[in-house]
């Protein structure tokens, strides 16, 4: 086992992937020499070079284009879009085209391309670089979206990510880069589509993404002193959806709450909570909980940003009010 | 220049196609037998021809929602057109994207676009790609004049300039992006000076004169291949057709379009070309009459061929899943 | 009453805010002399001229921004984007701009603008000009969402839309541009935020939005011959939604169904659902049941479209699985 | 140009005005008293000023990331920036938006903003406003060398071309976007060219010289409320902090800051005011003086300010209705 950061894991997926496969390069603003906004590209561009590990200019929407063009002639690219926030200028390469051309061209062509997408409010970075986008992505047929929630996850999807053959939305919570965890000594790929239960419990099934597993595990430990036991369950990636693990949790917990960062209203949580009551309905013992952002933009001030995100306190109250 | 023979000859006969491919498409139109939204090429046959004449099959093109005159003249074959056209299985997408999606990867048709300016970007892709591999394929971008005010075009022009990429920008100047003429919806008279915003040479041809864009076209190429980067070219031609079959064109003045039609680039050359003694009146009736057949046998093609099927519906999304139809 | 089709209503009440108020005006591409691709603008701007209905370039992004920037200024433009799906080149500008700058500047700017979004299949204009996006938008605080699926809604609506104080996004069906309806003589706005239901039953609650709207009537005709009587209710706005009539047709009924054209997964018929599984868990005697397009971008061919897109038999089909 | 004291020493004080606010704000930021993303102006005072002494309270700017200087020369009060920067109640945003959000519509500040170059297209909008209401309003949009990339950018000068919008495009080319140096982002040396694409005056001035600037400006301005149309104007200048606080400038060399500090352009400016018997040093320093306890005012306020109430939270997302905030 080594002791990584969720930043160093991601790199060294990076690094990984740029070692095997000469196909595979990074592209995005300040990702070379200044080792990304976040410091998560580091010091790749010493080691591959500024060829592989490739400043670009402020034109997201050409970086995501320029993916694509790579990708359907021979190219693996990582893109890195510096915020999520900034996909808004990104967006019709990655839905009219990349995630449409394999199904608009009949099957003739594959696009294998990582964007990276770093999301999530807790440094005061204000309403337009604090937003959770996932739910526009899953929205969207011929996406992958995945979500690491601790530096194993982030090094083991990275990778399965880079070698998929499809374009994967990669999002990256910003409160996580410093965040070290055990990683195993092995670069091995995690398959894409395996949720993973992050604590086991019994009385109430947790599905949360990204920053918010880490809070609902915090809740769990607060929980368990009152003798509720939560199960924590971490998705992993958004699409494709390992419903066999979600599903049988709350099989076994007859309640479902869900946690995640985005505004609540039209937010992936409500994908998942709509599936549960349509799919595993007579399992419910209450209503499906969803917590979430407050339907409002992310406001700056530190007293304000942590209202209107999900807290651990949140997660408490609402797992109480089912029981 | 000096062309060959065999080459002025494939040059004629592609342009022919384009004309009887899309006069053919027109009629179908009309019929009800070709559906959806259909742009045609019909008057801008000697940019494509002139330009992609000087591609190999390994090089690229991104085309755009009037895309049929750039997939001809880069070697699709017209039965796997028209039967996308019909939305049969046997298109080249399986009747999944019809005329604004076209795709030939494997000579390089890295697809039509039904979105105004998203072509631009993914040739920067191409582009690097191919400098990142070490080939010496180019990319050709077509677009419109309605198109060089998008935001990509300027971002995919930036991206190409600094890293010196092998694309050939091609602006289709019809003059009109869809109803506004382009003297509504730009300041300037010449596309091609927006080359200097970027530092590579942009320069403007007679749209209509498949030679002039061939010469353009082949020293661009030529600057691209050696790894001198990009050029944009503009080519100054008109639309015929409507915007999309259908379009009632009031926006336009009737003599407009008689003044272009007298521009024909097609007996412009085949006059060049009898003249110069390149080909005999017989040979080129010949061509026309060879090409004509081969729009007939593409349609009956596409009438014989099957409906997708159903299950194919939901195929062809990712590489390595496939979820649920419905059962009706 | 008068009869009008769907884009005769909405002209009308362009027409209508044009002569009341100077400060309206229309903009967008091809909505001048050649009257919107879909012929919605007709003839207006020869009633009011180039300035006020105003031809722009293809460029999105500058069109969304250009009516942000005068309507912090005093004006109130109504913006057309020829189709939703090219809404992915102006989304920032709606996002991270129109939506958020009350929010973000404390309330000291207000926004009152509306971009019309003609969406849906139907025309084999395939994957990139058929797309629904209402859950993008429906996510996003900061922007109302409208919907009308008839004549006498897309003119109130479009009325109220023009005069309210916030950016709206106003949603319309391609296929129901020529569908004719009875309209009031007046042209009177009709309120943002308040549901119809279309017929009334007791079976099941069948909510649907735009087209889905009238195959959800045709599957009532049809049940109501097998003696099965669904209630029909129309949002009209997805946001604000007008819970009362919703739940409270589902509090009577006990059963409900969503009927969207959006591709199923991350739709706002998802959003819907969620919030009834959330809020009125108590009152339903079924799995909710949520119809959508499959997910998969929109086909070309005919057939394949027709069995993508939600058909009367889906209603008919899904409804009776839950009787 | 012969300008009067008054407007020379108002001119002197605004640039005191911004490196004072933001020498204080990096100090504050290194305490933590001032938290997020914080982009500093020093070292390109004369840009702003030079600019924005041509403005009346109803013209329109629209402004950047790196905000403060523009808001300070357009009139903005220290004290509620200052506090907003703080995120306090009282701040121009309630604390709702922090340094990237300000804005103050009455008099014409349509915002600071973190998405690079996503002012270009409000400011066609203000000044397309202006134009139908009949008013002699111009609209100022500054961006950065960088921002010159984004789709934005081309689309928005395009827009205001045809248009011949009141809109003045004020380029600050400080070398660079974050670490990206402008010779690695663009392969044109002066962005004013870009202007060429559009059919309108690009210019391009030293950016540290505020009275070229202001000349420049004053001619662009005028042209503005003629109703000639957009002018775009370059601003060579450079920013001496890191792209934002905590950035460490590893990507440019020690040198380049030196000799750019050595262009300070407001000791360049004292000279003159001082040379030509505008100001004398004592004056000077008494503004010098004077905007260092305004600026301690501010923070003095800022600091006394209470917190913003988290029932405010869910307040000014729409004109007319408020959600639920949460209990906890
Ligand atoms: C982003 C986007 N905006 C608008 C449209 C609608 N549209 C399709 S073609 C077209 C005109 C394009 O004009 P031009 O680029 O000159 O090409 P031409 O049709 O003349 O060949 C428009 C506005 C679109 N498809 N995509
Ligand atoms: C659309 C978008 N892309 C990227 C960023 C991240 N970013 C913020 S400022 C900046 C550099 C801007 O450079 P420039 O326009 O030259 O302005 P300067 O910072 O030099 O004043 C970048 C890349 C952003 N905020 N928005
Ligand atoms: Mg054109
Ligand atoms: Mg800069």
């Amino acid at each position: 086992m080594r002791i990584m950061t969720y930043a160093e894991a991601l790199r060294e997926a990076m690094r990984n992937e740029l070692k095997k496969d000469p196909r595979v390069f990074i592209m995005g603003e300040d990702v070379g020499r200044f080792g990304g906004c976040f410091g998560v590209t580091g010091n790749l561009v010493e080691e591959f070079g500024e060829d592989r590990v490739r400043d670009t200019p402020i034109s997201e929407e050409a970086i995501a284009g320029a993916a694509i063009g790579a990708a359907a002639t021979g190219m693996r690219p990582v893109a890195e879009i510096m915020f999520i926030d900034f996909v808004t200028v990104a967006m019709d390469q990655l839905v009219n085209q990349a995630a449409k051309m394999r199904y608009m061209f009949g099957g003739n062509i594959s696009l294998p391309m990582v964007v990276r997408l770093p999301e999530g409010g807790g440094i005061q970075a204000a309403a337009q670089h604090s937003q959770c986008l996932e739910a526009w992505l899953t929205h969207v047929p011929g996406i992958k979206v995945v979500y690491p929630s601790e530096p194993k996850d982030a090094l083991g999807l990275l990778i399965s990510s880079i070698r998929d053959d499809n374009p994967v939305a990669f999002i990256e919570h910003k409160m996580l880069y410093s965040v070290k965890g055990e990683v195993p000594d092995e670069n091995e790929p995690i398959p894409l589509g395996l949720a993973e239960v992050k604590r086991p419990g019994k009385n109430a099934t947790v599905i949360a993404t990204g920053y918010m597993v880490a809070k609902a595990l915090k809740a769990a430990d607060q929980l368990a002193k009152e003798g509720i036991e939560i199960e924590v369950v971490d998705p992993r990636t958004l699409f494709p959806l390992d419903k066999d693990t979600i599903y049988g949790s709350i099989k076994k917990t007859h309640k479902a709450v869900i946690v995640t960062e985005e505004a609540k209203r039209g937010g992936w949580g409500g994908e998942l909570a709509a599936q549960i009551a349509e799919e595993i309905f007579d399992y419910l013992d209450a209503q499906i909980v969803r917590i979430g952002a407050l339907n409002t933009p992310i406001p700056f001030a530190k007293n304000l940003e942590d209202y209107v995100i999900p807290s651990e306190v949140d997660i408490i109250n609402q797992v109480k009010s089912i029981l | 220049m000096n062309l060959s023979q065999e080459l002025l000859a494939s040059m004629y006969r592609k342009m022919m196609k384009i004309r009887k491919f899309e006069q053919r498409v027109s009629e179908l139109f009309a019929q009800g037998m070709v559906p959806g939204f259909v742009h045609l090429y019909i008057g801008e046959e000697a940019t494509a021809v002139g330009v992609c004449e000087n591609l190999k099959d390994t090089d690229y093109i991104t085309s755009t929602h009037r895309g049929h005159g750039h997939l001809i003249a880069k070697g699709g074959e017209l039965k796997y057109m028209m039967a996308e056209l019909f939305g049969r299985k046997t298109g080249y997408c399986k009747g999944k994207g019809g005329s604004m999606h076209i795709a030939d990867a494997k000579i390089g048709i890295l697809g039509a676009n039904g979105i105004v300016g998203a072509g631009l970007p993914i040739s920067v892709g191409s582009g690097l790609s191919a400098r990142m591999r070490g080939t010496d394929q180019v990319t050709v971008c077509f677009f419109g004049d309605g198109a060089s005010n998008q935001g990509t075009f300027h971002e995919a022009m930036n991206m190409a300039s600094i890293w010196r990429l092998p694309v050939i920008f091609v602006c289709e100047n019809n003059l009109y992006g869809i109803s506004m003429r382009q003297d509504r919806h730009q300041a300037i008279a010449d596309i091609s000076d927006r080359a200097q915003a970027y530092g590579f040479p942009g320069i403007t041809v007679d749209g209509n004169d498949v030679l002039a864009v061939y010469e353009v076209a082949h020293e661009a190429v030529k600057r691209a291949r050696e790894g001198a980067g990009p050029t944009l070219i503009e080519c100054k031609t008109y639309r015929w057709r409507g915007h999309f079959e259908g379009d009632p064109t009031t926006y336009r003045a009737k003599e407009e379009l008689e003044e272009w039609m007298a521009k024909d680039p097609i007996p412009r050359f085949a006059r060049y070309l009898e003249e110069n003694g390149y080909a005999s009146r017989k040979e080129l009736e010949e061509i026309e009459r060879s090409v004509e057949s081969e729009v007939q046998q593409a349609i009956d093609f596409a009438e014989k061929s099957d409906l997708p099927d159903e299950a194919d519906a939901v195929t062809d999304v990712y590489s390595d899943l496939v979820e649920e139809g419905r059962a009706r």
